[in-house]
């Protein structure tokens, strides 16, 4: 008979105490952010879809099309060849398609790339309605921020 | 205490768990053949999210499968990464840099407590109490931003590689893992246990239910907080040391009930030790490089190799085989969960609904990494 | 009374209002409720602070399609939902909202509103049973065990009430309970039955929780075990329904627990009397309905019948024995 | 615990057990070692014995593991396509008390991959068995239920195996 009472007892203090915990809990201000308003600041080393990184005066990409990245990658996600230079030292990029819908953002490509030449962008609300936008041509990328940038 | 209950055999129907079911977290699908409430026979049917890694492994280079290695087990993603690393590395005699030791202990203990937490919230929701989760994800979060600073991404992490890892912590990083320890001791105490683990609801639900023994985890192989809810004294970081785990003083929570309660008081204490761990760690971190020299392209020598690993849910273990060339010949993962799981049939024989699924939530399964 | 044509029109119209801005608004509620538990902000885009939510969930569901499962009882089937309304809106007739505003006084209606209880879980039962469902049947048979379970205590505990106040009538209980909250049932302080009646009052707040299925135990409409329960094959407005049925039937339960312990619409120091302390009373007891569906997880079925049987059962039976000889010594 | 296990097992080999190979045999080396226990560096390969037995072996070994209390980690399948042989490892640890991990190791031919199953001293093995059918169609013998785990039921494929073409 004690076990019965002691149980009820010891029981109906454990769901007091929890109700109390939850008042507590309701007065205490909102923790949770609002994201459409109020947006997070991506950490500098957040892992963006890749893009192409451009010398400053030129603003043509560091990139000597040497297809390193495109051996790193796991699932093949990186396209890109390029011409002969016209002043014949070294190779001009002139296609750099990211199949991103197959990226899984490892960094082996950033990695292998000794030539600086790529890096991790930081927009991360990336959302279309079709797959194909997500087939990004980086060149035209890299254009439209060197036009915005001057 | 599932009531002795004679169960007719003849008059049983099927009632399919899952693979859509709010309980299975993932895509599960369990047939039970049920008497009433009473569950008769229980049979998981797995594959409904097999990707076949273990053939990924063998087309792509050694490196190329540290993405694939944080898409098995999502929630503890870092223990993966270091399993695969290790595996590798003892294969091809890498050396890795102290630091990149204590920083690797450090990113997989706080990964622990992430996973850990996210058991807890999930276990309470499958229990139907719906506030303790938006507690626990309170404090995942800390984690997760933490994690993302230094390794870039949130949950799938490919942070390590052979020899080191991907890059350095800062200071910053260290001051916010010391915060964020001191504010989940602060927390643990009120939020987890008073309003949680001591409830008398919660206890009458999980106490005496699903009893594992020792001797059935010994027989299907079962590891990690379910063996050791059930008495058995393995943690592979104790009794295999790998990394610099020697270095750091702490217990092997056991408990003998082998039900879910044990299981459930097994892994409150496991945070406690990963916290005591990461302090540790912090305290030690020595200065130097984070990455050791590996070569480029990796031709390991041929031969068998295995390294097994503590994951949140149980032993991780890679089967490797080379045969000398680039990539790896075979490689198995022995997953945890695939083991803890096959005992569920055995257990679940004669329990409840109800209880078959509070004693699913105690085996913390996440569904991918059983099917790989 | 007089039993003119226009106070009965008058009534059905405010009650009927009554009844849907609760069920509508209630969600709202709870919804707000449960946020600020877990400090998250609720909804708070449609409409100011969200308060057109309703609105639009309503909007939502009526516009769905109600789809009835092939080879399933149709009538039934459609029956179940308005079945589970019908019981909480007619037993709002019977409360005694305050001094002159009572739709009916009837002589038997605590009789009444038990009775119209017992239909609700006959439509939970229908519900289960015709969708041919078996999750929802499994929530069914699982329904009625439990309201079964809960409405003996809950009769028990009305009993001990009733002697105190000597009238089956919802009117005269609260009529016997005005003047300053030391005449209110729970606080009764002639005759010692302050003793007990806390006891009844807290047995008598735990079945109306188990009755309209909620919180601890939400057996019949488990999410994590039976999917849905008995909503599960329901689509718009059948499971609309479902839940105005529900919301409505935590109204009643509420109503019914200010009446009978907490002196209806009595202000605490006994000065100005009126239905706003009805509503007050009201709404802080559905505050904590919500408040404990928040915080605990479910029991287990057998646990739950353990309960009533083995706990509210006895101590409701003690808790008569001795309301009965207080009043017999005193 | 290590020797107990050595001596539990040699004993199981009549033969004197050859030490002649190196530590990992890989797919060049030109005698194939026949039955016999080795013991490899943990260090290097993550495992203490290494067991080559016959496919009718293995339960005896099972057997044995069983009775010296060892638990059944993981069943691997290897496709070795140049010599037409399919290899089945099992891998045998302690839970707790002092560690040791033995490999098994034993080898079938290709075309007609026959093994009898440990499922019945180890139920573990029940779904590694299973899975190891499933991705290499090796035949296990009197099995419970020997039906694909992870594939869909109707995939009329191996895919672990070497020659296999998506």
């Amino acid at each position: 008979m004690s076990g019965y009472l002691s149980e009820i007892v010891t029981g109906g203090k454990s769901l007091i105490t929890g109700l109390a915990i939850t008042a507590r809990e309701f007065f205490r201000p909102v923790v949770t952010e609002q994201y459409p308003w109020e947006v997070p600041t991506m950490t500098p080393l957040f892992r963006g879809h890749i893009e192409l990184i451009a010398n400053e005066e030129t603003g043509e990409p560091n990139c000597v099309v040497c297809g390193m990245c495109q051996r790193a990658c796991p699932s093949a996600c990186i396209s890109l060849d390029g011409k002969k230079n016209e002043s014949g030292k070294g190779k001009v990029l002139t296609r750099y398609i990211l199949d991103f819908t197959k990226c899984s953002l490892c960094g082996l490509c950033v990695e292998s790339c000794n030539f600086n030449a790529l890096r991790f962008s930081k927009d991360y609300n990336l959302a279309s309605f079709d797959k194909n936008d997500f087939i990004m041509d980086m060149l035209k990328r890299l254009e439209e921020q060197n036009r915005c940038k001057h | 205490m599932t009531v002795p209950v004679h169960l007719r055999q003849d008059e049983t129907f099927v009632l399919n768990l899952g693979p859509q079911h709010p309980a299975t977290h993932g895509v599960l699908r369990v047939k039970l053949t049920m008497d009433g409430e009473y569950v008769v026979k229980a049979e998981p049917v797995l594959g409904y999210i097999h990707r076949m890694h273990e053939k990924m492994a063998e087309e792509g280079t050694f490196v190329q499968f540290f993405p694939n290695t944080a898409r098995m087990d999502y929630l503890h993603a870092l223990a993966f990464n270091h399993g695969w690393a290790l595996v590798v590395e003892k294969a091809a005699g890498i050396e890795v840099p102290e630091r990149a030791e204590y920083i690797r202990v450090i990113t997989v203990e706080l990964n622990r407590i992430a996973s850990h937490l996210l058991w807890w919230a999930a276990f309470l929701l499958d229990l139907g109490g719906f506030t303790p989760l938006l507690y626990a994800f309170d404090d995942r979060e800390k984690i997760i931003d933490l994690l993302e600073r230094i390794t870039g991404s949130r949950l799938t992490y490919s942070y390590m590689r052979f020899g080191g890892v991907y890059n350095d912590i800062d200071d910053e990083f260290i001051a916010g893992t010391r915060d964020f320890i001191k504010r989940l001791r602060g927390r643990m105490p009120r939020l987890y246990h008073d309003l949680v683990t001591h409830n008398i609801i919660l206890i009458k639900r999980i106490k005496d239910i699903g009893l594992v023994s020792a001797e059935q985890c010994r027989r299907y192989g079962a590891t990690g907080p379910v063996a050791r809810g059930s008495g058995i004294n393995y943690d592979i970081r104790k009794n295999e040391p790998y990394s610099v785990y020697p270095e750091f003083d702490f217990e092997v929570p056991v408990f003998n009930e082998g039900d879910s309660m044990a299981r459930y008081m097994v892994r409150m204490h496991e945070m406690e030790q990963s916290m005591r761990i990461i302090e540790q760690a912090l305290d030690k971190l020595p200065g130097g490089p984070v990455m050791g020299k590996a070569p480029k392209v990796l031709k390991p020598e041929a031969g068998y190799y295995y390294s097994a690993v503590e994951t949140a849910r149980g032993s991780l273990g890679h089967r490797l085989v080379c045969d000398g060339g680039k990539n790896p010949y075979k490689l198995k993962l022995r997953s945890p969960t695939f083991c803890n799981l096959s005992l569920f049939g055995e257990v679940a024989e004669g329990m409840l609904l109800a209880d078959a699924l509070a004693f699913m939530g105690s085996l913390d399964l996440v569904i991918p990494e059983i099917d790989r | 009374m007089e039993t003119s044509m226009w106070r009965a029109l008058l009534y059905l119209v405010g009650i009927m209002a009554f009844a849907g801005v609760n069920a509508a608004w209630l969600g709202w509620c709870e919804r707000k409720g449960a946020a600020r538990i877990q400090r998250r902000i609720g909804p708070c885009e449609a409409g100011f602070a969200g308060l057109m939510q309703p609105l639009a969930d309503g909007l939502k569901l009526m516009s769905k399609q109600l789809l009835v499962p092939q080879g399933v009882d149709g009538i039934i089937f459609r029956v179940a939902p308005v079945l589970a309304m019908i019981p909480a809106i007619t037993s709002m007739a019977v409360i005694p909202f305050s001094e002159n505003i009572g739709a009916r006084a009837m002589e038997l209606s605590v009789l009444l509103l038990f009775a119209l209880a017992s239909i609700g879980m006959i439509a939970i039962l229908l519900g289960g049973w015709a969708s041919g469902n078996k999750y929802a049947i499994i929530s069914a048979a699982r329904g009625v065990s439990q309201n079964l379970a809960y409405e003996i205590p809950m009769l028990l505990t009305v009993i001990t009430v009733v002697l105190i106040s000597g009238s089956m009538n919802l009117r005269e209980i609260a009529l016997t309970q005005q003047g300053g909250f030391w005449h209110w049932n729970i606080f009764r302080l002639e005759n010692g039955h302050f003793l007990t009646m806390w006891i009844s009052f807290i047995i008598f707040f735990i079945c109306s929780v188990a009755e309209t299925n909620r919180a601890p135990f939400d057996m019949a409409e488990a999410e994590s075990e039976l999917v849905a329960g008995f909503m599960t094959e329901y689509g718009s407005m059948g499971f609309g329904l479902f839940m105005m049925g529900e919301y409505l039937n935590i109204v009643v339960g509420a109503c019914l627990t200010a009446t009978l312990f907490l002196g209806g619409w009595d202000c605490p120091f006994g000065l100005t009397p009126g239905v706003w302390w009805f509503l007050i009373k009201i709404y802080i007891l559905i505050f904590t309905f919500i408040w404990i569906r928040w915080t605990y997880p479910r029991t287990q079925i057998y646990r739950l019948l353990n309960l009533s049987w083995k706990i509210l059962i006895p101590f409701s039976l003690a808790n008569l024995l001795v309301t009965a000889a207080l009043i017999k010594v005193f | 615990m290590l020797e107990k296990t050595l001596v539990a097992l040699v004993e199981l080999f009549p033969e004197p057990a050859s030490a002649a190979a190196p530590a990992g045999e890989g797919t060049q080396e030109a005698p194939l070692r026949e039955a016999g226990v080795v013991a490899t560096g943990f260090a290097k390969h993550g495992s203490h014995l290494d067991v080559l037995c016959r496919p009718d072996q293995v339960v005896a070994v099972a057997q044995i593991m069983d009775r010296e209390g060892y638990f059944l980690e993981a069943i691997s399948g290897v496709d070795w396509l140049d010599m037409q042989q399919f290899e089945i490892l099992y891998d045998y640890n302690r839970l707790g008390g002092e560690h040791c991990r033995v490999l098994v190791r034993t080898r079938v031919p290709r075309r007609e991959p026959v093994v009898p199953t440990v499922s019945h001293v180890f139920p573990a093995a029940d779904w590694h068995e299973r899975e190891t059918f499933d991705f290499y169609g090796v035949q296990f013998q009197d099995h419970p239920n020997l039906i694909r785990i992870l594939l869909p039921e109707d995939a009329d494929f191996h895919p672990l195996r070497k020659d296999f073409k998506p």
